[in-house]
């Protein structure tokens, strides 16, 4: 069962508050090496490998990459403001 | 009697405040499912505030694909009025049937409290009892009313007049321009950060002055 | 892989009479494990152990407070309002033109330590069930929290947190928040104080309770699906301590009861006792069952909190027929692994579990369907042979056709073990209350300069400053039937729009004042929610509780708890209203140290027509500012001692209930005849804290000048009980000085509303924008 | 300059109610072979380089890496309910 991960983060030009407030809280641990954090959403899908016309081969890493895609640019992001990736997850996709 | 339907999707939380701002007002409210898409006889439409499937991925993404939305956008484009306040702003720019999107407050806290705006357009559907450059007081509550959009976007909606409100002695959320509401170019479609529905009886809101919206929409219906 | 797990089910355990049980590492004293034992006539099984010992932990069974709180009931006074008393999910009380209100206070302190954020919001969503399940629409929270110190760094973990969940949980639900507490003192460092009050609004007619009655009726547990959280958690079990007890299938003890969670990774990892709110899920769940209950379709009711399923199939049918069948494997789960015993004690929030008949099941189903909520028929109400009722009834729970559970409900639910701990007057009480703040040992301020950078000093302090902070954080409008919300002294909510008929509701706690005498303490709570109810015009009908206390195993910390409820007790009685409800919180402490006692006190009343509240804030200039009761010199345990010389003994301010009936009615009647232009109670600060907040929510100053019997230190920063402050419109003032008088009560003319500044007479004059700033800065720079 | 990727998801077995209700309502627009979906937080940091000690590569993978696992125990995720990875960007970082 392919494993998707839909990465959602803001486009650069958009403030982004929680990462600033993030940053500062880590300057304020000491961190102070850190000079950007942008803060994002990380989905991680299953899908469910289904029977596929002849010819492709089935839950093929391709196939859900692609429903992923699908998925984000529908519900997941809102491309107005947040662009996305998507992959397969290395550790169980296909990959 | 004008009839403006009110949806309540799952999760919305203002819907019978804005069915009581509609009596007050004069006009007879009718409760819409979000599941309805049947809105024979409805003249306005109001999408009303809460946590619309508890606004988990995004304000407004989830309700955005409502099946009533389809019609409300339908409708929106035949130029029936359309008043989304805060969760309902948010639903309407997920729809696409306003530019720009509602994000994060810039202080990352909800934030209630009475709210002093300036009405910028009495042009639209929703304002043409007011002044133009009235002040009015208006409760503001909301975790993601931030609103943002590209320099074009926002170049048009000042030089075209789109801008209906703005917030005044402090922006509660880090709204670009101070924007606190928008509208399309026909007019008949707005969005409203702050909650006029809270404001339509002093005993129970800052005072009376979001009452304005609702009875311009009603008189309006009525002179066409 | 089900049917390679081994159920330890009735049938072995009747055959395993010998086998070792960790009925210890469950909370269970050796004789509390005996008696189950004797009751079921051979050793509980698996689940059954672990049924009754998380029924009868200190949190469900009540098993160290229950003969204490029978005062409460005891004492009652006579109350034709109280439709339904202690001992149901909330009380109930008439309101009058068939209304009927509900409300409760629970605390999360615990969990609100370990995680503020989801502590705090399933503290908010546990508390809203609870008064869903009376069948009323949930319509307004409260919240008393109490912190460490304001600037510990730890506070600044907790407090945003906490006040973020509760925001984040309430606001969701489109519950506004009209009012709470936030109090800040040492001893509640490693133990917040998160308590939760809601109120909820039903015809009178329409209340639902927690009954399985009626053979055949179907059980139905409906909402969010059961997972594994807070396994365990009511009884304080460390999930590790719950494992390695031998509930695992690896132990080789060939009575394995939890197989399925080992290949999880480990014990730690699959027992979660952290829970993560939906209130999404909970808002569907109110809108599902309040249709539902509309169209009754419901024959009996409870919620799922603590202990679960293990408690709402217990409970509802110890007070019904008593009789149930509970076919567990039909619980839909989140996890598909869970064992029955996890099934059984899960606290997945946000379910509810409704008797049902079975012709109306499908109607039942239609609604939650519509509102997209979850629903599974898990077990029937069965009949009991007046054998089994006089046991204590039948519950019989099964898990993929084998028996796991048998045992009478009542001795679950009802009737759990009782202690009547020891207690002592602790050693070190009788120095502490000598231990007065007396001139001599605590220096008073003097001049007009020291008095005046006293009240700066107060005003700002974290007790007293501005709570905005906190309070913008929270939805105040939504239901649009708030009339009073904070910072008026009681939140007032409108019950119905034609007639104007409300309600007001206030809660208080003094852990300093309950320290130096537990029971005045918890009078003095009393009074506070009494006086400041009344002070927004409404008649005190009811009260709520929750009482924060240490361990119950401290002699000292039981003796502050029975003090406090005879006290509280004793209160309601003089006062002519009595308790509906509440909860009790034991070990609040830090390693051996207790927190301050600290019994928390709602007070709910009744307002004819919300047209009338009084509000908090001064209003029309010209009117005249009077002062209502007795000062005497009485700072034991005053925000003043703890805020400048950081002093905790004496005695608090005397209680004179009396006086407060009498203070009570005169507001009513102020509020009644439209003569008060606004009225606030003295409490922490005393009058010049109150004068601060009064001339700064009416955004106007006031001229004032003390009259001169008394120290003006001991006039300003006294905290005499059974005092409030009122605004008269001038032409008002003869009329309601002479209904004081004719009352007997004191009254004192102190000036008039006007000028923007607090101006003292001889002593100071401080602009209200300088007020404003250190009124209102001390959150925000803790916080940002 | 090292960027890295801390990724923090809720432990599998706590209620995620924003995967929920994603999943459900990917189920509504027609995405019938999802069978799971988990939100959780992407987090994107830079880090500046130092002067490093003699002997040590400078602003070496492993030092970004660790310092961000830091960053992730102290702050990013609230291991009470999340658990966390870290990784260099492999687009910019030392990889
Ligand atoms: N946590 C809170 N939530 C909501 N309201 C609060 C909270 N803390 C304080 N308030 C409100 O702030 C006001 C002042 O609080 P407090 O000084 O405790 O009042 P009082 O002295 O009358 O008991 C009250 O209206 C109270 O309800
Ligand atoms: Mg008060």
């Amino acid at each position: 069962m392919p494993r998707v991960v839909v990465d959602v983060m803001l486009k650069p030009e958009i403030l982004d508050p929680q990462g600033q407030a993030v940053q500062r809280a880590l300057e304020r641990l000491g961190f102070d090496r850190v000079t950007s954090v942008r803060q994002g959403k990380r989905f991680e899908i299953e899908i469910a490998e289904i029977a596929e016309p002849a010819g492709t081969r089935p839950g093929s890493a391709e196939t859900a990459t692609e429903l992923a895609r699908d998925m984000a640019a529908k519900l997941l992001a809102n491309t107005v403001i947040e662009e996305f990736t998507v992959r397969i997850d290395a550790a169980e996709g296909a990959g | 009697m004008t009839r403006i339907g009110v949806v309540t999707f799952p999760g919305s939380l203002d819907d019978r405040d804005a069915a009581r701002a509609v009596r007050l007002a004069g006009g007879v409210p009718v409760p819409l499912w979000h599941r309805d898409t049947d809105l024979a006889g409805i003249e306005a439409i109001i999408l009303p505030g809460g946590f619309s499937y508890g606004d988990y991925l995004r304000t407004g993404a989830i309700a955005r694909f409502s099946p009533v939305m389809e019609t409300v956008i339908s409708a929106a484009g035949r130029g029936v009025p359309v008043l989304g306040i805060c969760n309902g702003f948010q639903i309407l720019c997920e729809s696409h049937l306003l530019p720009g999107a509602l994000t994060r407050n810039n202080h990352l806290h909800f934030i209630c409290r009475d709210q002093r705006l300036r009405i910028e357009s009495a042009r639209t559907a929703w304002t043409t009892g007011y002044r133009p450059g009235a002040e009015i007081v208006i409760p503001v509550k909301n975790g993601e009313g931030r609103y943002v959009a590209d320099p074009d976007t926002l170049a048009r909606l000042d030089g075209d007049g789109l801008v209906v409100a703005r917030y005044l002695e402090g922006n509660p959320n880090g709204s670009v321009a101070d924007i606190a509401g928008i509208t399309n170019p026909a007019g008949n479609v707005v969005g409203l950060m702050p909650h006029p529905e809270h404001a339509v009886d002093a005993l129970t809101g800052p005072g009376t002055d979001g009452l304005g919206f609702f009875t311009s929409v009603l008189r309006g219906l009525v002179r066409a | 892989m089900r049917d390679t797990v081994e159920i330890d089910t009735v049938e072995q355990a009747a055959a395993s009479p010998k086998l070792p049980q960790p009925y210890a590492e469950l909370g269970l004293a050796q004789d509390e494990y005996e008696r189950i034992r004797t009751i079921l006539g051979r050793r509980p099984t698996g689940c059954e152990l672990a049924m009754y010992a998380v029924m009868w932990s200190e949190h469900c069974s009540y098993k160290s407070s229950k003969i204490h709180l029978r005062q409460f009931a005891d004492k009652a006074p006579q109350s034709d309002a109280l439709l339904v008393g202690i001992g149901e999910n909330a009380g109930v009380v008439d309101i009058g033109q068939g209304w009927a209100v509900t409300f409760k206070i629970e605390s999360h302190n615990h969990p609100s330590f370990v995680e503020p954020y989801q502590g705090a919001a399933t503290g908010v969503g546990g508390i809203v069930r609870d008064i869903l399940s009376m069948g009323a629409r949930p319509v307004a929270v409260l919240d008393p929290l109490r912190f460490g110190p304001l600037d510990a760094p730890d506070t600044g973990r907790v407090l945003p947190g906490v006040v973020a969940g509760i925001g984040g949980y309430g606001n969701c639900l489109g519950l506004p928040t009209i009012g709470g507490e936030v109090g800040f003192d040492p001893s509640y460092a490693g133990n917040p104080l998160v308590n939760a009050l809601c109120l909820g609004v039903l015809r009178r007619d329409a209340i639902k309770l927690a009954k399985a009655s009626g053979p055949g009726n179907q059980v139905i547990l409906y909402g969010a699906k059961t997972g594994r959280d807070g396994i365990g958690g009511v009884s304080v079990l460390a999930s590790a301590t719950f494992d390695s007890a031998g509930f695992g299938a690896g132990d080789g003890d060939g009575e394995g009861n939890g197989a399925g969670g080992r290949d999880l990774g480990g014990p730690a990892a699959k027992k979660p006792s952290v829970q993560v709110g939906d209130p999404f899920t909970e808002k569907t769940l109110i809108e599902c069952s309040l249709e539902l209950f509309e169209r009754n379709l419901v024959a009996g009711i409870q919620d799922l909190g603590g202990a679960g399923l293990a408690c709402a199939t217990s409970e509802l049918a110890s007070a019904g027929t008593g009789g149930m069948r509970v076919w567990l494997d039909r619980v839909h789960l989140r996890e598909p692994s869970m064992t029955p015993h996890e099934v059984l004690t899960s606290e997945s929030q946000e379910r509810m579990c409704a008797i049902v008949t079975p012709a109306e099941v499908p109607e039942f189903l239609a609604i939650c369907e519509k509102w997209d909520v979850d629903a599974a028929i898990i077990g029937e109400v069965t009949g009991v042979s007046p054998a089994e009722a006089e046991a204590g009834g039948r519950l019989v729970i099964s898990w993929h056709g084998e028996v796991v559970v048998d045992v009478p409900p009542r001795t679950v639910a009802h009737e759990g073990p009782v202690y009547a701990r020891p207690f002592a007057r602790p050693a070190d009480q009788d120095a502490v209350v000598a231990d007065a703040p007396s001139p001599g040992r605590l220096a008073r301020p003097v001049s007009a300069d020291e008095l005046r950078s006293t009240l700066f000093r107060l005003a700002g302090s974290a007790n007293l400053c501005a709570k905005t902070w906190v309070t913008a954080q929270y939805d105040r409008y939504v239901q649009g039937n708030t009339v009073l919300a904070q910072p008026a002294d009681a939140g007032v909510i409108r019950v119905d729009e034609s007639t104007g008929l409300g309600v007001a509701v206030s809660t208080d706690g003094n852990g300093r004042y309950t320290r130096l005498d537990p029971y005045a303490g918890a009078q003095l709570a009393l009074a506070e929610a009494f006086r400041n109810v009344a002070a927004t015009g409404a008649r005190p009908l009811a009260v709520t509780n929750c009482l924060n206390f240490g361990s119950p195993e401290d002699p000292g910390v039981m003796w502050q708890f029975a003090e406090a409820v005879r006290g509280l007790a004793d209160g309601c009685r003089a006062l002519g209203i009595p308790v509906t409800g509440g909860n009790v919180s034991f070990y609040n402490q830090t390693g051996d140290v207790a927190i301050l006692p600290t019994p928390i006190v709602g007070v709910l009343g009744v307002i004819d027509d919300v047209a009338r509240r009084t509000r908090t804030g001064f209003g029309g200039v010209g009117d005249v500012v009077l002062l209502l009761g007795t000062t005497r010199d009485e700072l034991g345990g005053s925000e003043w001692a703890y805020a400048v010389h950081g002093h905790l003994g004496g005695l608090p301010p005397a209680v004179d209930l009396a006086a407060e009936r009498v203070l009570a009615d005169l507001l009513a009647a102020g509020s009644r005849e439209g003569l008060l232009s606004a009225a606030h109670d003295l409490s922490d600060g005393g009058l010049a804290q109150a004068l601060v907040e009064s001339c700064l929510a009416g955004s106007v100053g006031a001229h004032i000048a003390l009259p001169g019997d008394l120290d003006p230190f001991v006039w300003l920063f006294a905290e005499s009980a059974a005092r409030a402050v009122v605004a008269v419109p001038a032409a008002a003032e003869q009329r309601f000085t002479k209904m004081c008088q004719a009352r007997d009560f004191p009254v004192a003319r102190l000036g008039v509303v006007g000028g923007d500044a607090l101006d003292v007479q001889g002593q100071f004059s401080i602009s209200l924008a300088e007020l404003r700033s250190v009124h209102e800065a001390t959150m925000p720079a803790q916080f940002g």
